[in-house]
């Protein structure tokens, strides 16, 4: 497939991802709920069932059959692309990807691999309920055998879910329903798949290393802009990939920045992953001083927008707490 | 009879014009998130609601406002609640597609679809031991049967002998899907059947055939007889969410859906019975009136305040 | 027909002879953790296996060592899968709960109670995009027929007429609790039936019975039918795991049980059809030395080295 | 009741337990899988059905049905008691823990609740499978709203359940069956039931602090002794509440040993509560060195026992690498 840049918002990289998958990967499968005809709940697959005939189709509101569906296709040899609409909707079907998929490769010894993807969005959104704002990648990421991904960028959407596609374990590609409709980028298509893993430096500064992913990297990225105006220039490393985990990019970040750290993700503090970031890097004894976890807080998330917005870390908040790191 | 189908055309109303006015609150931006109408299923909740005794309970889904309103919660702390107003239901911490009102028998919506369902199992067990005999009455969509926490809820029933009403409304759609795409038996009474639950097909856009059989079913089911399942025929006329525009479905038949919808049709059957426009008119007017205070009245109330948002996470 | 009943005998033998092998070396303390013994229920295995064709694959449960050995996973090779052997199906990391054999069409065991029948229909969704049109069975027991996960994947595969054969061994327990008590209605097939799936339930003590239906269904389904569901009467002879006491059943249900049992009867029969005891007798001497050859040689197997332990986790 | 010392191993020690509360708290039910009748797979309910009837029965096996019917019993006043049977059969039901119980009190407003307890058991047992050997704590720490337990004593066996039965949040009580047919202890019943919470130091000494909850806590206290022995004293404090966790305590030991902090516990390493702990400590500024983190390295876990045995962390390994932290 020929190298290519075209201008789309990360609902249509994402979509043309999926596309190039379906023409290049006679292996690939797409379904899920209302991802057909319909084109998916949000738009994202819009199309695809049109070309694809029946390797695109809708399935019934069964989460344990769509996913282990997945895991059957996928030890026969198939590449299935499947959508579980809302992450938190993975908790009524978590056995399929922690019991099945995680054991597959393993038990088998190699003889028999279950590569599918697993495509998902998650986090709040104003006046989303408590049972579709949660941020589950921690639990995934306790899962040895699932790859993991949060990208929040059209051009990760679109180059993590081709990596995703052609990798060969089961890999789970979490988006954020709030970056779907953001504005058109360029983003190049048709280069080759890259593998899973590694990190992306989207701000360099000396004063500390803030590790974050997902969604809330844009209000980390406002912050370090406030900050480095207030000559507080400080490195943020995205890590889109959870598992492939960049551990070593972060070490030597935190290295060049006096060991201070700072993580920041949307899902809740407690045993969330930020805690594995800090864990690593003071085992690698790279930490100096208290390192900064910017998460929100251990509470359900309620459906009234001022009051979820009270519980989730906005730029200001996290400026001000880097700040404070900066200045420790 | 005419008094009857008047005060169930004002209930059906009173929630027709609530799902109304949460549209327009929606559009000017003063409700926020997704919120799922149940525009066109009125009868279901005004009919059953009718047959329930004031100690029953009702789990409900995000498409819930109707079984909220019917089962009795304040029009005014509903639009609060969807507001996110301190003075909703739940203090906005719920929202549309997940409130509760318990001091009503109302024990939630859910927005996991099939979440409720063993819910109202556990509360008709919990019946059985707190010597209060409660009915609980659980409420699902189509789609819902394809979840497996409901194939579960409803063998765990029959198995137990448990007074819980399975309520089905089969309004055609899963979201954006049609159910005859996602079964291969559309009589999906015939599943209940198999786990040895009795189970009907009933007209859904009339509440006194839903009245009348939930009563029945209710009755059997506090002597012991077990749980029931009942599928309300019936149709949504508007979106899946507010903003659905519905491209998967043809003009003949939402005209048709719109012939069958149980206001429209209520209408029809007072007049036909001799009813006066001028009577229909004013019982229209005067619940119109009622909704319109109660939002004035949420949209006047004091927001949530973020100051109590930590509070409640453990007792 | 006698000298298919023989191999049928000679067949289930392999499968009963190699779980009293089983036994033993769990008695001796060489195979460790909990096993579980398909004596009693060799017919389905064999009659259904009977049926397959070399490209449809098997999805059973942690119950599977008969449905393994039946699609063709050498003795050995099991016996040093539970032995946690090199030499091991697996290498010793499935064990007995949890082994495959994929080079036989043996997708796997699951220890989750209803995991693998999704599985089941996934592979026959495969079947459908490699050309191969491959069938696949999956086997389960009576109470899996309670789990969610069942009920979806039996759904999903009627919805899309994929050709997927459940096969219910019905051994009238699950764990320590008869089916009869954890259901309403005990014609588990309607559950199918109410799917839109055609469901039989059949003497699962007979391998001819199972193999003609299986093979008829697994015809029909290959011509695009879609998914059937054949329920086998069968039992249990052993507890749910080697060591179960089996408290919960009485003294004439298991004698009940031992005359109804494939083994026995195949023997019976092969007597009434004049099949001289010293052919039989010896027929059962060369299974039991083949069995017997096999622990052994896999007794001699070096165990599986935990220097790779950390291999395969990721491609 | 009167409070009274029987002698019991730690599976009769939870028997007493449920006893007590089936007798003491009407509004107690106890249901799950082969709970009844046959008085559990392990023997743990054993007689209780004989002696309070209805209010003691067996389910289908539909965990989400048995979850989500505690749930709803819970909403209306009653106080259920369910089991399931491995914590790994969670996964196929997590959404009425995640979605469902977590969220009834603060959602509400406090207007409802769910006081129930989910009794179950989990880690490898020599031979048992990957999908039958899990410790997924960290999943339900990572979940707001759920408390958490893993006693490894009869003691606390007894204490604990009483506390969850009593406790008005929803509690899961993860037991660990290689601990049931223990040597019969004496355990004091009767006491009033204590509010969830609090740590146990298990061993003093100055070289550093070990926290550690579950059954591999036996093998810690033997490390201990050997290093003891070896004249390196650590101090050992056992948590067998995990939510809510006693980090003061466990910053006041590291604050006392040098701010030499080990984490011992058998889930997989990564994104395990072992982070969680690590990191609160170095929020606390009370981390010096590098902490170490002894766990199950991030694979499944094989069946054959050499294999497991590999991957599990046994005394002998725990008091090497503890005697290494000692020494830097
Ligand atoms: C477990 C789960 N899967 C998927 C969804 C997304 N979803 C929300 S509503 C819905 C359609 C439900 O259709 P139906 O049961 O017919 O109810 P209706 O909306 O028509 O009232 C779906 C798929 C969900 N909320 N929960
Ligand atoms: C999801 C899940 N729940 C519970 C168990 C524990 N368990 C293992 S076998 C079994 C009984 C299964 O009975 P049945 O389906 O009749 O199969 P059988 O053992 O009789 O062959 C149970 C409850 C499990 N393995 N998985
Ligand atoms: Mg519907
Ligand atoms: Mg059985």
């Amino acid at each position: 497939m020929a190298e290519q840049t075209v201008t789309v918002n990360y609902s249509g990289a994402v979509n043309a991802a999926l596309r190039r998958c379906l023409t290049d990967v006679p292996e690939t499968l797409l379904y899920g709920e209302d991802v057909a005809r319909p084109g998916g709940v949000h738009g994202v697959t819009r199309g695809l069932w049109k070309d694809f005939g029946d390797r695109v189709f809708d399935t019934p509101i069964s989460e344990s059959a769509i996913l282990g569906t997945a895991v059957g296709a996928a030890m026969m040899g198939r590449r299935p692309i499947v959508e579980i609409m809302w992450a938190d909707f993975f908790l009524v079907a978590l056995d399929q990807m922690v019991n099945q998929a995680a054991n597959v490769r393993y038990v088998s010894g190699g003889r028999l691999t279950a590569p599918l993807v697993v495509r998902t969005q998650q986090g709040n959104s104003p006046g989303a309920c408590a049972q579709h704002s949660q941020n589950l990648e921690a639990i995934f990421l306790h899962t040895p055998g699932l790859r993991v991904a949060m990208p929040s960028t059209p051009q990760d959407a679109y180059d993590i879910m081709v990596s995703a596609v052609y990798c060969d374990d089961p890999v789970i590609v979490i988006d954020n329903r709030t970056l779907y409709f953001g504005a058109k980028e360029p983003v190049v298509t048709g280069r080759p798949p890259a593998p899973a893993g590694g990190s992306r430096p989207r701000r360099t500064g000396d004063a500390l290393t803030v590790v974050t992913w997902g969604a809330i990297t844009h209000r980390v990225l406002e912050a370090a802009d406030q900050l480095a105006g207030r000559s507080v220039p400080v490195t943020v490393i995205e890590t889109p990939w959870l598992n492939p985990f960049d551990t070593a990019a972060v070490i030597d970040s935190v290295n060049r920045t006096g060991g201070k750290l700072a993580v920041v993700h949307e899902a809740n503090a407690t045993a969330g992953f930020g805690a594995e970031v800090v864990t690593r890097v003071a085992e690698a004894g790279a930490l100096r001083g208290r390192p900064l976890r910017i998460a929100v807080p251990d509470a359900r998330i309620p459906a009234a927008p001022q009051l979820a917005a009270a519980l989730i870390p906005d730029s200001d908040r996290i400026a001000a707490e880097l700040a404070g790191l900066a200045r420790s | 009879m005419r008094e009857r189908l008047l005060a169930d055309l004002r209930a059906m109303w009173r929630i027709r014009m609530f799902e109304e006015k949460t549209t327009s609150l929606c559009q000017s931006g003063d409700i926020k998130g997704s919120v799922h109408l149940c525009s066109g299923q009125e009868a279901g909740p005004v009919g059953a609601c009718g047959a329930l005794a004031d100690g029953d309970v009702v789990f409900a889904t995000y498409r819930g406002h109707g079984w909220a309103i019917a089962k009795g919660a304040p029009l005014r702390a509903m639009f609060a609640e969807l507001l996110g107003r301190a003075t909703g239901v739940n203090g906005g911490r719920g929202g549309s597609a997940f409130l509760s009102a318990p001091e009503y028998g109302f024990l939630g919506e859910n927005s996991i679809v099939g979440g409720g369902v063993p819910h109202a199992v556990g509360a008709a067990l919990a019946g059985r031991h707190d010597g209060s005999g409660r009915l609980a009455l659980t409420v699902f969509g189509d789609g819902a049967m394809n979840q497996g926490a409901v194939h579960e809820a409803m063998n765990f029933a029959a198995m137990a002998d448990l007074p819980v009403l399975f309520v089905c409304e089969n309004n055609r759609y899963s979201e954006l899907t049609p159910i005859r795409d996602m079964v291969r038996n559309e009589r999906l009474t015939d599943r209940a059947t198999a786990l040895g639950i009795p189970a009907y097909r009933i007209d859904g856009n009339s509440p006194a055939v839903i009245r009348d059989t939930v009563a029945d079913l209710a009755e059997a089911a506090r002597e012991g007889g077990g749980p029931a399942f009942v599928e309300l025929t019936t149709q949504r006329l508007v979106g899946h969410y507010v903003g659905d525009v519905q491209q998967y479905r043809g003009r003949d038949e939402l005209e048709e859906d719109m012939r069958a919808e149980p206001v429209a049709r209520a209408v029809r059957e007072l007049t036909e019975a001799g009813v006066p426009d001028a009577d229909i008119a004013a019982a229209e007017a005067a619940v119109r009136a009622e909704v319109e205070e109660a939002a004035a009245a949420a949209l006047a109330d004091p927001p949530a305040d973020p100051a109590g948002v930590r509070e409640h996470i453990y007792g």
